[in-house]
């Protein structure tokens, strides 16, 4: 899916029809992988991604245990035929950047220091990605983490946000992210607003990048619900 | 502990789970669950659950079939799925996984890889069939065999443009003449069980890895566990191989739909 | 302690080495220290120390962008550089950095890709833009993006004799059309410093690395550290930013020269 | 040499003008690595393995020494210029999965038990491969480790079936490994008549692939001798 | 103590088993011991085993000398050959011996480059000399060194037919004019040996190893070994390599029949 | 800069002007890197070299620390832009070889055996490469472990000698190397006027190698004079 030279709004509706800050269909469950401590599939539109934990448990090899404070160890993985050219196993460059910038979504959010000497793993496998892999990616995590029983401050929302044609858009789409002049992805912490994950590529003058990440924030409550639906949904079963 | 009751039960020929020695755990085949795959499966075995994928690129001919398209097959053993596995590169169990899933697969001769020629000497197809586990709880390799039929079954071949790929058109589907699957029948002392948990896995550690054509053929065999089999145990565990195998054909329908 | 006495300067608006919460070190820009490079710079910023060269060969375009040039960044910590710092390929620090600076100077557009094709579809110049850490002091992404800047502004193009680069003969400049800076906002509690030292790194861990075009616009964010941050304070982040980018924009001339 | 139009089989007799059930040529010797604790060499035809054993040995580094048992390492690897287009040196997938099963095939039949803490160290070295090199392997690897005075349960024979041309036949060379219908090396314990190792490729009737494992196994017998005289000869001299 | 039993010997010019200072252990060669190998050796000296095989297949010239075929040599330590060795990519001494002995059969010019191009610029003939260990006792270049040169001197050249390479056929001979050996000259206090074994390459532990072509020039020389030599021992020692590689020539005949 | 059908000498000069035993324009500079134990910079011509010692210090991780002398690592790298085509990170052959030959330059040099289970790291960094980089991180090498106080047996000095168009020449560039009959570089003990590394390439007899050898340890002395001037400019600063 490459650039094209089409318009990407068209009377005021995106490609696919919606509205500039709508989001797409969201699906999110949580318990799909009954081997780990915390599990959660996540789908924003075609981009689906299933996020499992494991731990808190103890760190290994042993010498780890020197530190003070609990481990969090995050691997961002896309499947090989997650993308439209099969993806070569083994982390790129892009994926172990993302790792990183997840993790650090996470890190200031966790009561790691309540965990010495131990460590929380958290596996984020992209299965199909049609954009905005990483913040879907962070909802999957969010939940994957709360399922496993990890403490955390406040939930944690991912959510990307762009320009494109001249228009602020909420929640990306693969051909959308091709063309856009902008592109922000966006980690929430939706009760307290704050922001814990902010990438942008693109042209933005200062004042349409504020409106965006405003956006972004106030777009946060709705998938935090969601989110909050899908774990209700898991402990009523 | 756990152990000496898993082999208790077997001596009245019972299983933890209540089933049946030769019986398999409840088959699930999701068929393309991945649309940007030409083709995908997602199979879970009881608890067990994989996700294959094919996908098509240019690839160049082995100089011995200057004619033929080509097929690699890869595994990860994706640390989500156990508490055994480990990030990087494939270990011996993935490679050895991926092999015989290629095998069953390759000798079964199911793919018309003359077809997928552009070029002859040049420029051929090139597919590959990555299979992900994401959660395991033991039989892997039958879930996986199933699923890289299916996954194949299903695959598109995306249209050629200018000699440009283009992945949203497709020109067809991959030409599959039969099917073949992977039947493992473990062995502990005089007893012979199918589908076997994790758990049992490591009770049964000597087993054989049948591949069977839908044509009752025996495609491939790998012998897998440190113990060893008298010829007469050999011959048991390929005729249960090849009868289960009748079973598994209707679950991979040529339509890939799921019917149990 | 060391810390401690950070944050009770940081109450008084003071700092370690006597300077105001958004001053910078002495920046030291040296243009084509390297004459094997197309171009190449080290910028020292207090001591912090880096190098960056680039080498154009040739390469094959991007399937989607047959008619552009190519340009990629790496970055290496060496060992030399800091006690920290480990041989081996590049861990997830490097690659960030490498990432942060090469999306500054993409995004920015300041490079005419189009016109480093050769053959459409086929051939063009490949950059490789490479940033080496001499001495770690801080704020190395900043000092990496005005290097390479600097780098690209005084890159000449190698000449082509018969299909051949020719790399003591040059057929022009690399065609650079804007500028593109990096400033990275640090934070602690309501203070916002620039240009940390590696000791204020460890204590302002949480920041915001704004890349900022020479025409105000923002091109690139990259949020880093584990702490949270409120819309409020982002916004003072982006203006702060986009504020220094002018001076750090007057050293990177376009004729390279350092002029601070 | 890939595959060929030609007949395999004609008027009974096989292209190096073998019966359907001879073996090539074998040759066998013990003792070939001085600074191995045992070691071999065997050749089936221009098939040639040699093999050596270090240990049994403390395992180090010493957190390995936490098992309760012995280990087996086993490295199968072929040199760059046994084949005929040069092998990169470093593991293949291939080489991976073969140094598995013939690990397996040994696994069960040593007393590893009885050696806690220690290791056994198998390396097979295939210095010329001319179809049925893991089977020449397992002859190599079971007269190293009885050179090197690690106790067996039994020997370990090693030895290929297939069928070619509709033709069962014992001991395959490289022109017939690419050429046949079925290729099946097995590894066998001569005394107890069991299997442990077994492997095919290929398309058989159950009724004829069973025929197919007792040839084998019949034929172990006599490689077994040739394993026995072998050793003889060392311990003579 | 076996080292100060080695010292102790060495004041009376003598060694463990009995050698004169300058004695060479038995040497063996055999030629092509491995016809799937263009050419191929098999060297013992004394316990020390190796095996050299060359593979010739196309590659692409460097650009420099685009008429030139090329060859590159390559060592494996296999952990079959001592109990120091371990598994893996080949590290610093599996590298300084391939590229020694590449150095003594590059610099000697004994073949004849240009005769491999098949297509100027191109496509040549690529040469693979691999080095394997199987068994070390010591001298290791010394014994690579003849099994290259007896490899080479013996190597066919594949034939072509329709651009590809018939392995089973042959165009001739390798083109080699000259010969050249490595003598490893290994120096305590102001004694010297050659041929040490791995015992006592411990304590020889300063040592030089000096190429020399069948004309008597020198091609190659590296010191190896922690020590510092004066220059009048390095002046012996050039001396000394060139005696005993007259008597080395005699084996690597050009039939490369060992006459010893 | 590959070969060239030009004359190397003529008139008895050098293409850059030099006489055949001339050196080119040394600089050298002890202190740059500040995060050093000792560090420096040394420039013969073009080719510039960045040397830093770390240590010595304890090894890490402490099973190292068995040993019973202290450990000297070198690490020579060529940065990717230091020559005319791009050198891809992470260590070839040669620099793997080369690191080799000059830890045994200063191995012996150095009273290892007094720090036991301490580790000195030696990195040398080539900034720049016409020719002689080798012997020109030699000088680096000793410069910066002097500066960071390992203590020495002597000072080492690199030069590198050779012959073109018949005439043995030192100091050889770029393009002199890749011309040349043959290729000599040498580190020299400048007090003792011993060697302690010696590698060449090329063709030449033994008395024109013997003259070469020593016209490079006639010169080394030149070379000694400058580092010493270069760490005693640095003291008195």
């Amino acid at each position: 899916m490459g650039k094209t030279e089409q318009k990407m709004i068209a009377n005021g509706k995106r490609l696919d029809g919606r509205g500039p800050l709508d989001l797409r269909e969201i699906e999110m469950k949580v318990g799909v992988i009954p081997n780990a401590n915390g599990s959660s599939y996540v789908r924003f539109g075609k981009t689906a991604v299933i996020a499992g934990v494991y731990g808190p448990r103890p760190l290994f090899p042993r010498f780890l245990r020197e530190s003070d404070t609990g481990i969090l160890k995050v691997r961002y993985n896309m499947i090989p035929f997650s993308v439209d050219d099969r993806k070569r196993p083994g982390p790129s460059r892009r994926e172990t950047e993302i790792s990183k910038v997840i993790r650090m979504a996470f890190e200031g959010n966790l009561f790691l220091k309540n965990y010495p000497q131990t460590g929380v793993n958290l596996y984020l496998e992209v299965i199909e990605a049609d954009g905005s892999t990483r913040v879907t990616s962070i909802n999957a995590a969010s939940l994957a983490l709360a399922d496993a029983g990890v403490p955390m401050r406040d939930f944690v929302v991912g959510l990307s946000g762009g320009k494109i044609d001249g228009t602020l858009i909420l929640d990306l789409n693969g051909l959308e992210d091709n063309n856009s002049d902008a592109d922000m992805p966006m980690a929430v912490l939706p009760t307290k607003k704050e922001v814990t994950l902010l990438q942008m590529d693109g042209r933005m003058n200062p004042e349409e990048l504020k409106d965006l990440i405003k956006h972004v924030i106030d777009a946060s409550g709705a998938i935090y619900e969601k989110q909050a639906e899908a774990l209700r949904k898991k402990y009523i079963e | 502990m756990r152990k000496n009751y898993i082999l208790d039960l077997l001596k009245n020929d019972e299983r933890l789970d209540g089933r049946k020695l030769d019986e398999y755990r409840e088959i699930e085949i999701e068929v393309n669950p991945v649309s940007k795959a030409e083709g995908s499966a997602r199979v879970r075995i009881g608890k067990t659950d994989v996700i294959i994928g094919t996908k098509m690129d240019f690839g160049t001919p082995f100089p011995d079939t200057p004619n033929e398209g080509t097929i690699k097959s890869e595994a990860e053993f994706m640390p989500i799925a156990s508490e055994d596995f480990e990030s990087g590169p494939p270990g011996e169990d993935a490679i050895e996984l991926a092999r015989v899933v290629d095998r069953a697969i390759r000798e079964s001769q199911c793919l018309d890889l003359k077809s997928l020629c552009i070029t002859p000497g040049e420029k051929v197809w090139s597919i590959s069939l990555d299979t992900i586990i994401l959660n395991h709880d033991g039989n892997l390799i039958d879930a996986a065999t199933i699923g890289a039929m299916v996954a194949l079954l299903n695959s598109k071949i995306p249209e050629l443009e200018d000699d440009k790929i283009v992945r949203d058109k497709h020109s067809g589907k991959l030409p599959v003449s039969s099917k073949a699957v992977n039947v493992t029948v473990c062995k502990f002392e005089d007893k012979f069980i199918l589908d076997p948990t994790r758990e049992e896995e490591e009770v049964f550690d000597t087993k054989m890895c049948i591949g069977v054509r839908d044509d009752g053929k025996v495609v491939s065999i790998q012998k897998m566990g440190p113990g060893s089999l008298k010829d007469s145990e050999i011959y048991d565990m390929i005729d249960i191989a090849i009868k289960k195998s009748k079973n598994l054909f209707k679950l991979v329908g040529k339509d890939g739909k799921k019917d149990i």
